[in-house]
Parts: C-alpha cells; structure tokens; sequence
C-alpha cells in the first residue's frame, strides 16, 4: 500500500483526512474517537472568548443534497477549551483548534492561551453576526488577523476562506501575506430553506451555511483557484463523502482534506475514505504527489488542444462499477 | 427518505398535571418505544421529545418551548424530525420498567408495545406528589406497579430506588428506565451487578439530532446520544460522565439535576 | 382551482412558471413546445452580438445533486435570432430575449434590434470570459448596463443576477437603480468536476457553473435578501425540480420562478409544478398574494421569540406523503 | 445511475479504411442498438459515437476529436457518458437495412442482435468507392447484401439509391436507415408510401446530450434528438427540418450535406 503520510500545513500527518471544525469537536472524548477512527488530524469546534449557546433551533436542516446549519458557533469559550484539547490529543494525531474573535486581539488572546498543534482561524462561518465571514470577507481583516496570531504563536497558522465572495483567491493572497501556513477552504455557503406548510424558514436563525455534497464541485473549483494563486498550501473542505471526492480535491491541488457533513453516515466512512485512496494510488501506481495538482497541468492542454495524454494503461475492469462516485448523502 | 420536517397536525391535547400535556398526532410516526423526534414548535426552538405513544408525546412544561408547545390547540401543528435514535432492545419474558416524572412516558409506550407479545411487565414509579402522577392507569393495566412519591402523598414515601426492596431484580431479564439523571444513577450504582441488563433512556442536549454537531456526546467514549443512543446500557453508563456532569448548549459541563 | 396568472416584472403571465435562460431556447420551435408544454413564459437562449460556437466538450457534468455546464455561450447572434423569437411566440405567452455583451453599447445594441416581450440581461454567465459575471460583479457596470438597455426598449427589463458575490442585494440595488423592471436570480454557481481516472477537468472549459438541487438553498437565500432591500420584483431562479420548490420561492418573495436543469426529466414537469402550486394554495385556502413572501413575516416572529401562529388548520392527513420534496436529480 | 464520464479502456483499433478505425473497449455497455455515447477524448472534444458492436464504436476521422480518437492506441482510454438515445425499435419479421458510409455501422449491429431472434435481414449499403467498403462480411453473413458505390468500383455504380430497384420495399416489415442525410432523405422522398415504416438514425449537433440545451432540436415540433432520437421515423422526419437544413455549434442554421 502506498503512503499517506506528509506533510500538510506544517504538521507531519499519517494521512491527509482531517476532521473538519465544528463536527464531533465539542467535546475532546469525540474528537479522540473520531481520531481513533482514522483521521490524519481534528480540527475543534471554533472557540471564541466568551460562552455561546448558539441560535435557537432548528440549528440543522437535511436536504437530499446536503445539510443546512446555524448552530451560531455555540462554544465553551477557550477559558475551559484546553481540557478538551488535551483528552482530544490521546488520539494520537494533531489538534488543531479552531478559533473566532471579531478583531485580531479577540484571535491573538485566544491563541495565545490555547496550547494546540496548530489553529485554524475561522474567518468565514456565515451565520453569526460580528463573526467569521462578516469580517472575513475583508481581505485587510484576513490579513492583519492572520498576522496578529502568527505573532502569538508558534505553531502553524491556518486560515479558513469563505466561499461566498466574487474572487476568493484575493482572501488567500491575504491570509498568504499574513504569514498563514496554509489556507482550508471552504466553508459553507450562505443559504436557507422554509417549510411550505408554515411558511417558516427552518432555521431558528432564518440564514445558515450549506455544507456537504451540494458545495462540493464549489470547493473544488476554490482549491483549484487557491492552488494555482498561492505559495502556500490549500486544504480541501466541502462535500467530500467517498474517496473519490478526496482524490479530486487532491487533484485539484489540496495538501490535505477535511471531512464534516459526510460522517453523518457514521466515523466508518474515515477508514472508507483513506482506504479508497490507498487502493486507487496502488491500482495506479501513483503517489499523493504524483496526483496533487494533476487536474492544472492535464487542464491547460485541454485549451491547447494537444493530444490526450493516455488516462491509464491498467484495464478498466480493475474499476469496480460499485465504486462509482457516491453523489449523494 | 423524508429529511425535512414534517407537518404534524395536533388532534387532541390531554392536559395530565399542571405542568404536564400528551400531545397527540393525527397520525402515528410508528416509532419504536424509546425513539423521539425533534419537535420544532414554529418560531420559538426544536427540541426532543420521546414517544409516549406511537402518535404521542408527553411534555413537561420546563421553559419556553415545552409551555408553548403544550400551549398548542388541536388543529394547530409542529414541524417534527424523525423518529431518531435506536430505541429500547426488547429481550427476555419478564421485564422491569423504572421509571420517574414525565420519563414515566416513554415507559408506559414499551409496556403497552410489549405486553401484545405476551411478555411480563412490573413498574416501579416514582413522583414527587400525588399531583404529579401520570399513566398509573396505563400502568395498572400492564402488570404489577409499585409507586413511589418523594412527599408521601401516595404510595411508598421515598425516591423510585425506595421502591426497589419491592422487588428482587434477579426476577427480570431486563430493567428499562428513564427519569432524572441523579435517580437512575443513583439505581444503578445500587444494583451494579444488574448494569448490563439496564437500558436506560438519558438526556442530553441535542441540537444537530443526526450525530454530527458533537452537542450531545457522552465522555469519555465520545457516544453520540443523539443517534448511538438515547438508550444506552448501565454498565456504559457507569463509566461514563453520567450522574457526575453533563453539558448545556454551549458545550460548558454542568451539574447534572 | 385557484388562479396563478398575475403580474411578473411587467409581463401578464397565466403562471408563475417560467423557462429558464439556456435551457431548450436555442430554436423558436423548442421554445414554442415549452410554451405549449405549459409555461408561462420563455426566456430565450443568451444572444449576442456575434455568432460564437461555444467552449469545446464536454460541455456538462452531471452530478447526483445537479449539473454542471461550461456551454460558453454558444448563439447565432441576434442578427439571425428575430425568426426564432417569431416561432417562439406562437406558443401564445411572452418571450423573452436573454442578451448578452461587454458593454453599455453592445447590449444596447441586440435589444434594439430585436423585437421580444422583454429582454432579460445576462450579467451572470460564470464561464465566458469578458462577459457575464465578469462585467457583473460590478454593480456600476450592472447599473449603466441596465439603463442603456431601459433607454433603448419599451418593453419590460430584467436583470439577471450572479451569486458568486459577497452581497447579491448590491447587484440588485444597481440594477433598480439602473431602471430594471425585475431582476432575476440566480444564474450558477461557479464549479468544477475532475475525473478521478485521468486527472483531467471534466469540462472542456475547466470551469463552469453548477445548477440544479445542490444551488437551490443558495437560491432561495438570494431571493429572500433581494425581495427584502429591493422594490422592484425578483425572479427566482435555481434548482426548482418540484412544486414545493416553487411554493419555497414566492413564499421567500419570487414573484416569479424560472425553471431550467429539471427539464433534463422532461417537459412534464412543467405540468407538475403549475398543478401542484395549484392543489397546495386550494388546500390551504390561499392565493398566490398571500404566500408571496410570507417567510420574511414568520421569520420575523422567530427572533423576537412570539408564541407560534398556527401553521395550518387542515388535517395533515391531506398532506400526501408521496409528495415529499424531491431533493435530488 | 452512473452520471459522470466512466473510463473505458481500448482493448484494439481496427484500421477499417484510411479514414475509418473500430475502437473496441474493454467491455460491453450494454447499448441497443442505435443508441450512442458521448466520447470524451480528453484534451480534445466530446463528441458523439453510434455503437457498432455492444463493445465498440467505430470513427470516420473527419476533424480533430475524431482525428484524436482514431490515433489512440489500446490500452489508452477514453471517458464516456451514456448510452444514451432511443435505439432502433424492432419490429416485424423481414426487415431492411440501408445505410452509407460509416453510417452502417449501427446497422451491423443492429442486424447481428435481431439476427439471433431469427428475423430475416438484407442491407442495401452504400459507399463512395471499392476502398471505403467496411463491414461488407458483417453484412453477407446476416443475408442477401446489395452494394453500391458512387464510382462503380463494386457493386451497383451510383448513390444508395440505385439499389432500390433491386428490392420491393413492400416485402419489409420495417426499414432500418443510417447515412449521409441527403442520401436518407433522398430515399425517403422516393419512398413515402413507406415512410412510416421507416427508422432513420439521424445527426445532429449535439452538446449536452442530456435534453437540457436546445442544440440538437429538430424543427418544426423541437424534437430533442439526443433524447428522443436520434432514431426518428420517415414520416416525422418528412414533416421536419430534415434534408432542408440543419444547425450548428452556434445554433446558425447550416445546410446539410
Ligand atoms: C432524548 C430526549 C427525550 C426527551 N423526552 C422528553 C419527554 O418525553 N418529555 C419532556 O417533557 N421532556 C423530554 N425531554 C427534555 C426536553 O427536551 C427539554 O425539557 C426541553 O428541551 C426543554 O426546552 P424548553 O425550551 O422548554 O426549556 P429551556 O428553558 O430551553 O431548557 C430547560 C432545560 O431543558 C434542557 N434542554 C433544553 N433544550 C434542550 C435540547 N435541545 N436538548 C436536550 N435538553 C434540552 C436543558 O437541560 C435546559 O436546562 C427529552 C430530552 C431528550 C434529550
Ligand atoms: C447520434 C450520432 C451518432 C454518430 N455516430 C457516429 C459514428 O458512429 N461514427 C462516426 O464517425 N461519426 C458519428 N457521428 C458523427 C460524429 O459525432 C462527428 O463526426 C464528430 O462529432 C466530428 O467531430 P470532430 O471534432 O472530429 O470534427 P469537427 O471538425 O469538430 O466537426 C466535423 C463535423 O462533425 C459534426 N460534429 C462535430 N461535433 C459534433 C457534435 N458534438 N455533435 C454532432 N455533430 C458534430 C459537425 O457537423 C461538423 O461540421 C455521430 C453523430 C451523432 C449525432
Ligand atoms: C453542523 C456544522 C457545524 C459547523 N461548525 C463550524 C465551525 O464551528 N467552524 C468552522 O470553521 N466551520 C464549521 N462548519 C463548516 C465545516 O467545517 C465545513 O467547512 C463545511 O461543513 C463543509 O464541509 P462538509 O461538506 O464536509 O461538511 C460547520 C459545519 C456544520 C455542518
Ligand atoms: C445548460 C445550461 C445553459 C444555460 N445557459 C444560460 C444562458 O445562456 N444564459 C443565462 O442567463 N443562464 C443560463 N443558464 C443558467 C440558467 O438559466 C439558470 O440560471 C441556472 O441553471 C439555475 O437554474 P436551474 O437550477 O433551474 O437550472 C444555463 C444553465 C444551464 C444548465
Ligand atoms: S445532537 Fe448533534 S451530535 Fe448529537
Ligand atoms: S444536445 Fe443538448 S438538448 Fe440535445
């Protein structure tokens, strides 16, 4: 079996399949079982200064397609988080914490006094106000917050984009010159649902983020974008929910992978997903290196016409049909 | 598969005690006792609720979603999501239901749903007065019953657990419960050896419902309540955070009452 | 049976329904089959000033939860485009023109020419470069653009709208500014697919934009911010595949509702969502007026924490169960 | 469903005439007969192939994509989506098969698949001259073949229907057609007292081939060919657009050849 293991972000991982913030991560038990289950790092729930109960309910709606949320970042609040991390990390694998504030002090006080492998600034959660991406559509606020916490610590900085902008390539540029070690995008996309039979929206909070199978082909065209405008290294988050979708995000040229919505369906599908890819890179004789990007370089010879390179020589009956792309959750 | 909520229409609300109404859908959701779903009560918040029957639910009228839920008139109707969660595993012939308050509910809809299998049912419930006993009726009809109130005002005087010299639990091939937290901890700390054989139906703060938002989940195993549970066996349970903390919305541990 | 005919952004239409930009509206003889097939107006493929073949394939991906295309604006440009307009019309309700350009000048220039019931600019094609949303991002050029069209018609002007904005009302506020009748929203998400085998994007562009289920809930949220800030009608537009999306639309505040990957299924499903509108406003008692934006009203009561309105007084048994919303393709 | 590209491998490449390559996959997609597939030669084009076997296609080499297509070699693969289409719909115990150039390669298979249900089969088929023949013993083995060339140098000298004498349409139940559309529409003119009985595997320009684009719409009723074709009967092609124009990859009317 090939290797999974590398470097992503500045932290070594085992594998590239990394719990993604604000699922399983209240609790350090939960994020410790998820790590158990297979994942190469967990993210926590993001953490702010003060405790949030979060908006009233419905805080989720399940679409066919995906998943509607507005928690509204419900959170202990830092000050009793460092427990969590601590049982969080007997799982044997980084934890990175997530963290909001809503000026670079608010992310600098929290970092500063959380001891965790790494943190992943929430600048793009799109549910709550004062927060996330109402300020992290600035590409000045990314900037000087991404730079405010990469001068209170000194493990790796990385900096979660929202989606919903014209040019998302911009807020990583920005994150970039902060000094982030790399950006994760995305989160998910402002929407809502209402119920037909009231005419209520759904969620207590009227406007929430869309997540899973719904935001994927989104979150690849932004890992597409952000690979090819950054230096710094992209993690893909959005939709992903089979190892197919890992290896497109890879191909797309993510250094790693997020996975939130998809374990719905149970933490099984964290060995499902690693194994898929274990297996894929042996059938073809790839490496995650040989793979990571690949999507730029065969993608500008289809503008220059040239001739197709061969796919693959192995046969296509190694291509289980049974394996298709799991489209839906 | 339906993922939205449901409309359910209310067809008739049975005012049980001051602050305690079964709510009762003009359909059944054909739930397996001790499933619930998630009661969106428009405009106010979703909460869980158990099955008190297959098309009912019993609601203690605690802050603003149970009273105005239980302020609900025939006719008007809730969103619900669900049924969710594994429910109560039936096994053996004779059976031991436990339970206290308004957790009485979910066990008086087991009792009725295995009795149809000719299996043996003896309750053991606790309140804190007269006034606030409900289903000893439903109760009564399934077997033998051994009522607990905390003041005295009817029954045996005491907790449920004053009830348990009742009964030998070696009798029963299976113990259920539900009620405050501090009372079936307290139980099954008393009848260790039993643990494996209690299915207890525990409450946390569930917000997500489809096991993802981490809100619910028990320490140190990290279960998931809200889809591995809400039933989870004694022994689980005593080595587990219950009866010693549990967690509010924002994830802060509290006391547990 | 209640009625559904009313005004939509200046046209009389017997229903709300109408077919989406793009979609079956390259020939008038198609256009007239949809028309026929029931809808309540057309809107035409995108015209411009030259003919242009379009990106090379694939064109589309389909996906488990919608479609992805880059066609690239393929159309004969309007000099030849009146005869199809011509046809179109024979199937008695309104068509109208979707144009596209780079400029004031250019879009000027097609809605003289042409000779329909209305014109709905394209100001949010995702994968055509120098056109669509890359000059309507900006809502200078969607107000000038908007003006020189009102300037040079008579007839009704819409405006159709990209998502793939930090705030779509701004687009919307430009275009009532610019003197649009309506706008329409929204065009598709900017997206792509990589096939696993090969490392190659799917389509012959790269990029392109995602429709269908997975963007109806982005869809609906663009519909209920824009009905909220502007005074001019807004279409909705995105992922509509059942009865229920359409009742989602006008109850979040669309006067209208364009319908365009859900053909795919066929054009009964036209027939389907105008009954279905019907058989829910009968059951309930309502019309069209008294659901149209009705989300904005409960969700008011949401926050401020109000005791419910009751949702309905019938019996939920008339619910049929079989009419759950189809999520997914 | 299967809805993105799948990989085929390509087992061989025939080399059928200079311009004319079978390309055999690894494996069957199970077509009707008439149907085809959106063959994406990555890098280049997607474009669409009749099946002239269950397992292959086969490529007149007139452009880029299919210029690309042929100078694969196997073990490369390509990306398909489908099959898509209606197929030919059998019926009737005799049926005929007329088809020119590349054209017959559906009719082959079609004729080998109803060929097993004991149907009697005769091809008329065209070519422009002896070195563009193919198929010619896929054909004799089904039975009697009439063979045409526009320069003489095999068979009947002149267009497909010079053929047509040699038959009595009236003993075919059903007539089977695939070829340049001038020469279809030519034969259906002659023979419009048959036009019903006739299924004619049409071109048009196809993109999405999903029903959804409006590219490949037949005028005057809008008939999505790429869904409902691309077999269409004489007598609605009579009626059409057909043989008067057809349209582009910008949807410009174009006159058909
Ligand atoms: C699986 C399960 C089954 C339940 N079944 C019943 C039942 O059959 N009958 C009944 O009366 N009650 C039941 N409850 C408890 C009920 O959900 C709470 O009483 C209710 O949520 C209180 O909401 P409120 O707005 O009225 O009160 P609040 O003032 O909001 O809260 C009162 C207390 O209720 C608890 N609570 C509030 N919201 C939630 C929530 N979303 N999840 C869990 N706990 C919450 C908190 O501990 C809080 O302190 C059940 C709870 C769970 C988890
Ligand atoms: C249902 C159907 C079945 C077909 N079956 C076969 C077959 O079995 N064997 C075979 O050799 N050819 C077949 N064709 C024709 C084949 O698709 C075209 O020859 C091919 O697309 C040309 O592409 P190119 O890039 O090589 O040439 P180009 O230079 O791009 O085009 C050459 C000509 O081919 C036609 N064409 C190009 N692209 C398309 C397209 N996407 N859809 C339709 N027509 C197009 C145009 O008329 C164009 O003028 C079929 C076409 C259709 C619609
Ligand atoms: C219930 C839920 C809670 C989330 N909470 C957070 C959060 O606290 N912080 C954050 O940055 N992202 C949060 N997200 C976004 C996810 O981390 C992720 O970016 C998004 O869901 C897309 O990935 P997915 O499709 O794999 O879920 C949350 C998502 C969901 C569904
Ligand atoms: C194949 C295809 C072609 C389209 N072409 C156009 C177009 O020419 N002009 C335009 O404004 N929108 C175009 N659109 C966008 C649609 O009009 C519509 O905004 C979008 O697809 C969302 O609606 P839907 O989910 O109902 O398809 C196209 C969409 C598709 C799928
Ligand atoms: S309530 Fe969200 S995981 Fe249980
Ligand atoms: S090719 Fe798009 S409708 Fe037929």
């Amino acid at each position: 079996m090939p290797s999974l293991s590398g470097d992503v972000g500045g932290l070594r991982l085992e594998n590239p399949l990394i719990l993604a913030a604000g699922i399983l991560g209240t609790t350090g038990a939960s994020m410790r079982r998820v790590a158990l289950a297979g994942a190469g790092a967990v993210v926590t729930k993001s953490i702010g200064v003060e405790p949030r109960d979060g908006h009233p309910g419905p805080t989720v709606v399940r679409l066919g397609v995906g998943l509607i949320n507005a928690m509204g970042l419900p959170n202990p609040s830092y000050r009793v988080f460092q427990e969590e991390i601590d049982v969080a990390r007997e799982g044997g694998v980084p934890v990175v914490a997530s963290i909001f504030g809503s000026s670079p002090e608010e992310f600098a006080e929290i970092a500063s006094a959380l001891d965790a492998d790494g943190f992943e600034l929430n600048l793009s959660c799109p549910h709550a106000e004062g927060y996330g991406m109402e300020i992290g559509c600035d590409p000045a606020n990314v900037e000087e917050i991404t730079r405010a916490v990469r001068r209170a610590v000194s493990v790796p900085v990385w900096v979660k984009l929202t989606p919903n902008v014209t040019d998302i390539r911009v807020l990583g540029i920005a994150a970039q010159r902060g000094g982030a070690d790399a950006v994760v995008a995305i989160n998910t996309l402002k929407a809502m649902a209402i119920d037909v039979e009231s005419g209520y929206p759904i969620l207590g909070n009227v406007i929430g983020g869309l997540s899973g199978p719904a935001i994927k082909p989104v979150a690849l065209r932004c890992v597409y974008e952000l690979s090819g405008a950054l230096e710094i290294p992209v993690i893909g988050v959005g939709g992903v929910s089979c190892w197919q979708d890992a290896v497109e995000m890879i191909m797309a040229g993510a250094a790693g992978v997020q996975i939130g919505t998809a374990l719905m369906g149970g933490l099984e599908v964290i060995g499902e997903i690693t194994n898929g890819i274990s297996r894929f890179l042996d059938r073809k004789g790839w490496s995650l290196d040989d793979i990571r990007g690949i999507a730029r370089r065969r993608g500008s010879s289809a503008s220059s016409k040239e001739y197709p390179l061969s796919a693959s020589s192995t046969t296509s009956k190694s291509f289980d049909e049974g394996e298709t792309h799991k489209e839906v959750l | 598969m339906r993922f939205r909520p449901a409309n359910l229409v209310i067809k008739d609300v049975v005012r049980e005690t001051a602050y305690v109404s079964t709510i009762r859908f003009d359909r059944s959701l054909d739930p397996t006792p001790g499933q619930y779903i998630m009661v969106w009560v428009r405009g106010v918040d979703e909460i869980p609720m158990s099955f008190s029957a297959p098309d009912s639910i019993t609601v203690h009228a605690v802050g603003d979603a149970t009273r105005a839920l239980c302020a609900l008139r025939p006719g008007e109707s809730v969103g619900i999501r669900g049924p969710f969660g594994n429910g109560f595993r039936l096994t053996g012939e004779r059976i031991l239901l436990i339970g206290g308050g308004v957790g009485v509910a979910p066990l008086a809809f087991l009792g009725e749903d295995v009795k149809t299998r000719g299996i043996e049912v003896t309750s053991l419930i606790g309140f804190r007065c007269r006034e606030d006993i409900i289903f000893l009726d439903r109760f009564r009809r399934l077997g033998d019953v051994i009522l607990t109130t905390d003041d005295g005002s009817a029954g045996i005087e005491g907790r449920a657990s004053a009830g348990l010299s009742e009964i030998d639990l070696n009798d029963y091939d299976q113990i259920y419960m539900c009620g405050p937290e501090m009372m079936m901890i307290d139980i099954i700390k008393r009848c260790r050896e039993h643990a494996s054989r209690i299915q207890a139906s525990i409450n946390r703060y569930f917000k997500c419902a489809v096991g993802i938002c981490g809100s619910c989940c028990l320490d140190p195993e990290g279960i998931r309540v809200c889809v591995e549970g809400p039933v989870i066996t004694g022994d689980r349970l005593l080595e587990s955070e219950f009866g010693r903390y549990r967690r509010g919305p924002s994830g802060m541990r509290e006391s547990c009452y």
